[in-house]
């Protein structure tokens, strides 16, 4: 694999590990879909570089999916939700973005301690990708914990998921990985329509998950 | 055409059902087919011991899997038996409309299917997909009922399990990476058969992160604390076959998908000992477990906990490795899908006869409903690990083989089982004995399946036929 | 022949034990009188009174049942038989072997036991008070006599009476600690279980204070007379114990002849008397304590019990 | 062939129990299971009695059941066969009882079940020969005990007294499950002809003594881990209250023995120590606890207590003079232990008996609504009279045998080369005898209250005689009461092999001694004739009664009691258990349990009555078991906010369990 292919693809990974620096840093809900949409479009640049340099063709299906679906739809139907829900304005931090930040950098810190330790066997493109990969994982699940409102932890699980999705092209040659990539898509659909069940049916006046844990079987 | 076998019947036949039971409408007609096709499942696993198929690509059928096989079907044959009753009660008094009860039946199929297929995957993708896939379907079902509580818990379950999938997925990903540069690129990474040859020559450390993922991915389906949040709530809010095929079924499917790769690792040298790992989440979840029996009022719930302590303990004894501990580890994981399916089954027509699910509002069973309260302290006394029931068997080897290498973990062990028992005895000294309390009214319902398990568990405790107990050997020996 | 003068000696000493029980009572009682300068009643008073007694009618209270009746032959059969194996001027009688020391105290703890029943078999007040309080006092005094048995066994290498008085007899017993502290905790049993005072006053009637008195208050007739004859033989046999375990001087040892047994007889009543007038003395020189400082005083005699076992116990094994 | 028999008696006994869930409600139902169990525990009595007098050779069998690669051995030795003996014949005596008693049984379906299948898991409990086989039999017998203690579940008391009951048996049996595990190694050498083949290390065998104290003694009810014991017989229906206190604690005692004397190799000297010291303190504080009730029957269950201990110091002087290598001394101690083993198993179950008597005659079990009932249950008062003779060691009877061996093992001990012992043992020797006083005024107390007396309750009143069935059960085991003590001789002979099975020595034979009397050592040392005794009382007794009767006068008046001239005062002012032992509680009780006393008395004028309140506190379960549960509790109030977490925590949860797993990789090297 030549030099440029490597550095191309490194540049795309390390920038997907920015945006969810920036995803982190947001507390606007509309900015953080605006920002997860870039997320995916990078996302979707990556996993296409991949298809070209390992020119392998189906990737550019997965390719497509992340454009598609996640650069597009999805941040579509969440702004409708939240348009309607009225929630745009709300800032639901657990932490404050300084600390979650400080939190950011100690996982990726982690993360590349623990991927670099793999044996130089594994190719260093592969190497460095996961790495990446597994930073985005990471910040994309510390979104989710230190997010309160459901839409915003949702794009913490798609910054999350389009983590494994860099890391399932990144490995080279790795089958089903279009299935994969459309299970999960699949599956956020799935978590959507739920969020937008619960708004229809009248059920939960608001998706703060904190609300859904008012039921709670036994009550203290 | 392809000539039918075994295996392709244990996938196809509820595959089949499934598409079925979506277009009936009528509810006995489809309880009834749901019975038929589990029995044929049921027959096409069995048939499994006598001929077995060559392993594909995707498949493969190994003395290992062929047991989580039968023993899925065997419960999922008599759940559906149960099922049948109780879910005509539920139309009965109106919990369910029809529409939900097609609904339900589909979906029970489908959740066969996925479990089957994650059970035969040779292909640690393919076997991710049939996880997924029964995860979801297991949310749709625990939500059935549209109460606030059980929307609740769906969506819990629904959060945490994908999550879960995905920290799994990543697992398997690396675990790809680490296979490729010795197997070398394309499907063959992936196939079971050819990892566990090769293994030997993967990057350890690649493995070891993997493994870490893996773990806390299917761990988070096996129930172990702190993944655990899920898993009480959609017991106790689903429907209670539901309840009966996750403890008795799901959290076996995930596990088993943990012993896969635990094989995995322990075919490498150079790689950590998953052992210490799976010791450690065994514990916790069996002391954590244990100490929540205290305060439950939901029975369902409370026995919820009592799988996870289970569970814990299960992981704990595949984690010590060694014949012993696993021959009593799988010797668990069987008694307890039966006893604790059983116990649900009691449950359920408890639940239905009483009304209710809190604790506090049943009482004097023995007296009230005698073949219902005596089952399900059989069911309790079995579960706790008293003789001459299986677990007492399992339980008996699990620690005493235990205390000879590591004291201190045997004792921490026998700690969690005697606190769990505490707390299990104490509500059920509320639940069957005392002053009766409650509508005394009887369920029109079989209690066939609920003793038939009971019986076998009962039978295991004092004889196992030789056969078996070759066969779980022949395993232990496999998973070192 | 052996064996015919052997049964000859045994029934000889069951009649005398019998015989002498109520003319030691009667002793100590004038010898009491004349310390206080009174008169006092004749020596043999306790003989009449026995024989007044047993031809009396027996008035029986209502409540009282079959056992009532049954027990003072029980109390005075146990006494009889318990006193009777003491060696008084003679060890190596031909059924001394068929009890050691322990099942002697055992026997008397029998008597006490039925003797305690029969004070709660009425139905009464007083009848309680005595039993309980006689059970409080015996489940002192009985742990501190077996001490001091342990002790005097551990010297002499056995619990058999016969071989430990024999033992005494002989030289090679030194002068002990443990038996001074043995003697002591002995003789603090001794006065307790007869209920002398300070434990307890034989002569009154005042509720508040008897114990012994108090069980027996319902019985009458030929029962009292059993009662206070087996009371008069309990005296006995603790005397002779004494006299046989820390004085044995001219026990005739079994089988050494006529005039050694003349002196063996001389002696012993020489010893009874002694005891007797002493036991007088120490009555008539102390006030009665209160019923719960009972306790200590057994206390103490239980530790005095103990430290002689344990000295020996430490102090070398036979 | 014995062995063989054992067995398919105690299969018989499990088939009947099957049985009985099916026939439980019928009418008949209870004399058939009884009857059956009595049939079927005599054949087994017979089987055990019969191979322990022929000192017959070791039988071992083992069927294709239990642990697959192992197989379920069984053995038949000399100790098996002792505690068979013992086993079976108080399930015979209880089964006869029952025969009578069990028809006032309000809920049979509950008892008749369970009760075969007791008898079989004790049964099968002594025949064991390895530890799975051992394990699952002994904690069959406690579930099929615990089931019958829950039988009367309305009671709330039963209920906790069946909860208690099932912890501590089963935390026994985890501990003996332990025990077991160090015996067996790490490639599972469960069964014991293997443990006795791998001679254990000092450090693993000294564990091995702990946990097996632990565990068997949480069964037999040794202190501090009775707690359960007072709480659980007295709830059972009386005939399993006989069985578990009589019989059950001797399959206690059986494993004790079997472990430490027979599998855990050659004992250390402090071993006995520690037996010992818990032996003393279990008795006293087992008679003491005794003599503070005022329930007849857990009153007894103390005195099972108390009794333990007295077994436990004899075994414990074994250990000693077996550690020392003093085979005749140690064989003394050791045939005294399984002599009151056996006659604790008589007396225990003839006054259970008793107790159950008076239960179905008055409904009470509080002796102080009782009295008088030797006027309307003469029999039963005169049997009950025998068996509080026996357990407070009164001579002619065989309580006082056993004890008498024990002081005599006692008094051998001085020859013990190591301090510790010489300190401790006078301790526990005068701990001994203590216990044997204060047992003899608890049953002053229990008999004197219960069957003296005059009525306090009108039930007590019109009490009647019990049925025939029970009669008999009860005059056969006081009649035994009397054998054993007026013929000891023959006893300890029978119990030679086991001694010489397990010591390595045996006392001498005793039917040779003159006068069938008894000779621990040496007949110039001690002897001791129950039978001569016996006569001697019997002829002088009878022999004053002749005279009096004859030469003096036997006339009798009938009339109002005396009581110091006033007249029929109430049967309310009759001397009470509590004021009975209010001397004693006075002197001990102040010290052990805290006790206080509150008198309130009203001003003159004023109605009311004067009340005395007794105060007193458990002190060891204050002390181990109340921190223990509060402990649980807070534990379970604090993770049990868990259960109330939001989505977002449980994620931090996985979140964090990430983490931290990846730093721990990331530390790895």
């Amino acid at each position: 694999m030549s030099r440029i292919d490597f550095d191309v693809a490194h540049l795309l990974a390390g920038s997907l590990v920015l945006i969810s620096f920036l995803e982190l840093y947001q507390d606007r809900l509309y900015s953080l879909l605006n920002v997860y949409a870039a997320h995916a479009l990078v996302l979707a640049a990556s996993v296409a570089w991949q298809a070209f340099v390992q020119d392998a063709p189906h990737l550019y299906v997965t390719a497509a999916i992340a454009l598609l679906f996640k650069a597009i739809v999805i941040p579509v139907a969440l702004h409708r939700i939240i348009a309607r829900l009225g929630i745009h304005r709300e800032i639901e931090n657990v932490v404050g973005v300084g600390l979650a930040m400080l939190a950011g950098m100690g996982l990726v810190a982690l993360s590349m301690v623990v991927m670099l330790r793999v044996t130089h066997g594994a190719d260093p493109l592969a190497r460095e990708d996961l790495a990446f990969a597994l930073s985005v994982v990471l910040l994309g699940l510390l979104m989710m914990v230190t997010r309160r409102n459901a839409v915003s932890q949702v794009v913490g699980f798609m910054s999350l998921e389009n983590g494994l999705v860099l890391a399932a092209t990144g490995a080279k040659g790795m089958p089903l990985v279009v299935e994969i990539s459309v299970a999960f898509s699949i599956l956020i659909a799935f978590i959507v329509i739920g969020i937008f069940l619960f708004r229809i049916r009248e059920r939960f006046d608001t998706v703060d998950v904190q609300a859904l844990d008012r039921y709670r079987g036994e009550q203290r | 055409m392809m000539t039918f076998d075994a295996l392709t019947g244990v996938l196809l036949v509820p595959l089949a059902a499934a598409a079925l039971l979506a277009m009936l409408p009528g509810y006995r007609v489809s309880a009834r087919l749901n019975v038929v096709a589990t029995t044929l499942t049921l027959v096409c696993a069995a048939s499994l011991f006598f001929k077995r198929p060559q392993p594909g690509p995707y498949l493969l059928v190994d003395d290992l899997n062929a047991t989580f096989i039968v023993l899925t079907t065997f419960v999922g044959f008599t759940t559906s038996i149960f099922s049948a009753s109780y879910i005509g009660h539920e139309l009965a008094i109106g919990r369910l409309t029809p529409p939900f009860v097609r609904f339900y039946h589909a979906m029970y199929q489908v959740l066969m299917f996925a479990m089957n297929l994650a059970l035969v995957a040779n292909n640690i993708g393919l076997m991710w997909v049939a996880i997924e896939l029964a995860t979801l379907t297991t949310v749709l079902m625990v939500g059935i009922y549209r109460t606030h509580e059980a929307l609740e818990a769906a969506w819990k379950y629904f959060i945490l399990g994908s999550v879960g999938i995905a920290l799994a997925l990543f697992g398997t990903v690396l675990v790809y990476m680490a296979a490729r540069p010795v197997v070398g690129e394309g499907l063959d990474a992936m196939v079971w058969t050819v990892l566990v040859k090769r293994a030997g020559a993967f990057d350890p450390a690649l493995l070891d992160v993997a493994f870490v993922f893996l773990l806390l991915g299917y761990g988070t389906k096996v129930g172990l604390a702190p993944l655990h949040a899920w898993l009480p709530d959609a017991h106790a809010e689903g429907p209670t076959p539901i309840s009966a095929v996750l403890s008795g079924l799901l959290l076996n499917v995930a596990l088993y998908a943990l012993l896969r790769f635990k094989m995995l690792l322990a075919a490498n040298a150079a790689a950590l000992a998953p052992g210490p790992l799976m010791v450690t989440l065994g514990l916790v979840s069996l002391l954590f477990a244990a100490f929540m029996l205290y305060r439950r009022r939901d029975i369902k719930r409370m026995f919820a906990y009592s799988s996870i302590e289970h569970m814990g303990i299960i992981t704990f004894a595949f984690g010590m490795g060694g014949p012993l501990a696993n021959f009593a580890g799988l010797l668990h994981m069987t008694m307890h899908s039966l006893t604790k399916s059983a116990i649900f089954f009691a449950v359920g027509h408890i639940a239905q006869a009483k009304g209710t699910q809190r604790i506090a509002d049943m009482g004097g069973l023995t007296e009230t409903h005698p073949l219902l309260g005596w089952g399900l302290i059989l069911g309790v006394v079995a579960i706790a690990g008293l003789p001459p029931l299986g677990i007492f068997m399992s339980e008996f080897l699990v620690v005493s083989s235990t205390f000879a290498r590591a004291p201190l973990l045997a004792i921490i062990l026998v700690a969690g089982l005697l606190v769990g028992l505490a707390g299990l005895f104490l509500r059920l000294n509320s639940i069957a004995f005392g002053e009766p309390r409650g509508p005394v009214g009887k369920p029109t319902a079989s209690y066939a399946p609920m003793f038939a398990h009971l019986a076998i568990v009962l039978a295991a405790g004092v004889y196992m036929p030789p056969a078996l107990v070759g066969w779980f050997q022949n395993i232990a020996g496999l998973l070192g | 022949m052996v064996l015919i003068r052997d049964f000859a000696y045994q029934g000889a000493q069951m009649l005398l034990v019998l015989a002498l029980a109520p003319l030691l009572t009667g002793f100590v009682r004038k010898v009491k009188a004349r310390l206080l300068r009174r008169r006092g009643p004749p020596l043999l008073q306790p003989y009449l009174d026995l024989v007044r007694l047993t031809r009396k009618e027996v008035v029986l209270a209502e409540s009282a049942s079959w056992l009532f009746r049954v027990i003072p032959y029980l109390v005075f059969a146990a006494t009889w038989v318990a006193a009777s194996l003491v060696p008084t001027f003679r060890t190596g009688l031909l059924f001394s072997w068929s009890a050691d020391l322990i099942a002697i105290i055992a026997l008397l703890g029998s008597a006490r036991f039925f003797l305690a029943l029969a004070g709660l078999d009425v139905g009464t007040s007083f009848g309680g008070i005595g039993a309980s309080r006689e059970v409080m006092i015996a489940s002192l005094a009985e742990p501190a006599m077996l001490m001091v048995v342990f002790t005097l066994a551990l010297i002499a290498g056995s619990t058999q009476l016969s071989t430990i008085a024999e033992f005494m007899a002989s030289p090679q017993v030194g002068l002990r600690v443990s038996l001074g502290l043995g003697v002591i905790g002995l003789v603090m049993v001794a006065i307790a279980e007869n209920g002398r005072i300070p434990i307890d006053n034989p002569a009154t009637h005042l509720e508040l204070t008897m114990v012994h008195e108090a069980m027996v208050l319902e019985y009458s007739g030929r029962h009292l007379a059993l009662i206070e004859l087996s009371a008069s033989l309990k005296l006995l046999l603790y005397v002779s114990l004494l006299a046989c375990l820390f004085a044995p001087w001219g026990i005739e040892a079994a089988g050494a002849g006529v005039p050694a047994l003349a002196v063996g007889i001389v002696a012993y009543a020489g010893k009874l008397a002694a005891a007797g007038f002493l036991l007088a003395v120490f009555e008539t020189s102390i006030a009665k304590m209160r019923v719960f400082r009972v306790p200590e005083f057994l206390g103490a005699a239980l530790m005095l019990g103990l430290l002689a076992t344990l000295l020996r116990f430490v102090s070398g094994s036979f | 062939m014995t062995l063989t028999i054992a067995l398919a008696c105690s299969a018989a006994l499990l088939a009947l129990g099957a049985a009985a869930i099916v026939i439980g409600r019928s009418a008949a139902a209870t004399r058939v299971v009884y009857g059956a169990s009595f049939i079927i525990a005599a054949i087994s009595l017979g089987a055990g009695a019969a191979h322990l007098l022929a000192a017959a050779a070791p039988q071992t069998m083992t069927l294709p059941i239990g642990v697959p690669w192992l197989g379920a051995h069984f053995r038949l030795d000399a100790l098996s066969a002792f505690f068979l003996a013992v086993v079976d014949l108080g399930a015979a005596s209880a089964s006869l009882f029952a025969l009578g008693y069990g028809e006032h049984e309000t809920a049979p379906q509950r008892v008749l079940p369970f009760y075969p299948a007791f008898l079989a898991g004790m049964t099968l409990a002594v025949l064991a020969d390895d530890a799975f086989t051992f394990l699952i039999s002994w904690e069959f017998m406690s579930l099929t005990s615990w089931a019958l203690v829950m039988a009367h579940h309305r009671v709330p008391e039963n209920v906790r007294a069946g909860y208690v009951y099932l912890i501590m048996a089963s935390f026994g049996t985890l501990a003996l499950l332990l025990a077991f595990g160090l015996l067996a190694g790490s490639d599972g050498l469960y069964a014991f002809a293997q443990m006795r083949a791998a001679a254990p290390t000092a450090a693993l065998a000294a564990l091995v003594l702990i946990l097996t104290l632990i565990g068997a003694g949480s069964k037999a009810g040794v202190v501090p881990l009775h707690a359960w014991l007072p709480l659980a017989h007295p709830a059972a229906p009386s005939h399993v209250s006989a069985l578990m206190s009589g019989v059950m604690t001797k399959v206690a005692v059986y494993g004790f023995v079997r472990i430490v004397f027979d599998l855990a190799g050659t004992p250390a000297w402090w071993w006995s120590v520690v037996v010992l010291a818990l032996g003393g303190i279990t008795a006293v504080m087992g008679v003491l606890y005794a003599l503070m009730q005022h329930d007849l029957k857990r009153l007894l269950a103390y005195h099972t207590v108390e009794n333990i201990g007295i077994i436990f110091i004899g075994l414990g002087l074994a250990l000693a003079f077996k550690a020392h290598a003093m085979p005749f001394a140690a064989a003394l101690a050791f045939t005294a232990a399984l002599l009151h083993v056996f006659n604790h198993s008589l007396f225990k179950s003839l006054l259970f008996f008793g107790a159950g008597a008076v239960l179905s005659a008055t409904g009470e079990r509080d002796m102080e609504h009782l009295g008088g009932l030797i006027h309307r249950m003469p029999q039963t008062a005169f049997v009950f009279l025998v068996g509080c003779a026996a357990i407070s060691a009164l001579p002619p009877l065989n309580g006082f045998v056993s004890e008498w061996l024990t002081f005599q093992a006692i008094l051998l001990s001085p020859q013990l080369p190591s301090w510790g012992l010489k300190l401790l043992v006078p301790a526990v020797g005068a701990l001994l005898a203590l216990s044997a006083a204060l047992a003899a005024a608890c049953f002053v107390k229990a008999y004197g209250v219960t069957f003296l007396g005059r009525p306090r309750t009108r039930a007590a009143e019109t009490a009647t005689e019990t049925d025939g069935f029970s009669l008999a059960a009860m005059i056969l085991l006081a009649a035994l009461c009397l054998l054993v003590g007026i013929l000891p001789g023959l006893f300890i002979d029978a119990l030679a092999p086991v001694s010489v099975a397990l010591i390595g020595e045996r006392m001498p034979a005793q039917l040779g001694a003159q006068w069938l009397s008894i000779v621990p050592i040496a007949a110039s040392r001690s002897s001791y004739d129950g039978l001569l005794v016996f006569l001697f009382m019997l002829v002088s007794g009878s022999l004053a009664a002749f005279a009096i009767h004859r030469l003096a006068s036997d006339r009798l008046r009938r009339a109002p009691a005396w009581d110091c001239g006033y007249p029929d005062a109430s049967p309310a002012t009759q001397y009470t258990a509590a004021s009975f032992a209010q001397p004693i509680r006075r002197v001990f009780g102040t010290v052990v349990f805290r006790a206080r006393e509150h008198g309130e008395m009203p001003p003159p004028g004023d109605g009311r009555p004067a009340r005395l309140t007794v105060e007193l506190s458990d002190p060891i379960w204050d002390c181990l078991y109340a921190p223990l549960a509060a402990g649980i509790g807070l534990t379970a109030d604090r993770l049990n906010r868990l259960q109330f977490l939001t989505i977002r925590q449980f994620l931090s949860l996985v979140f964090g369990a990430l983490v931290i797993l990846l730093l721990v990789l990331a530390a790895w090297s």
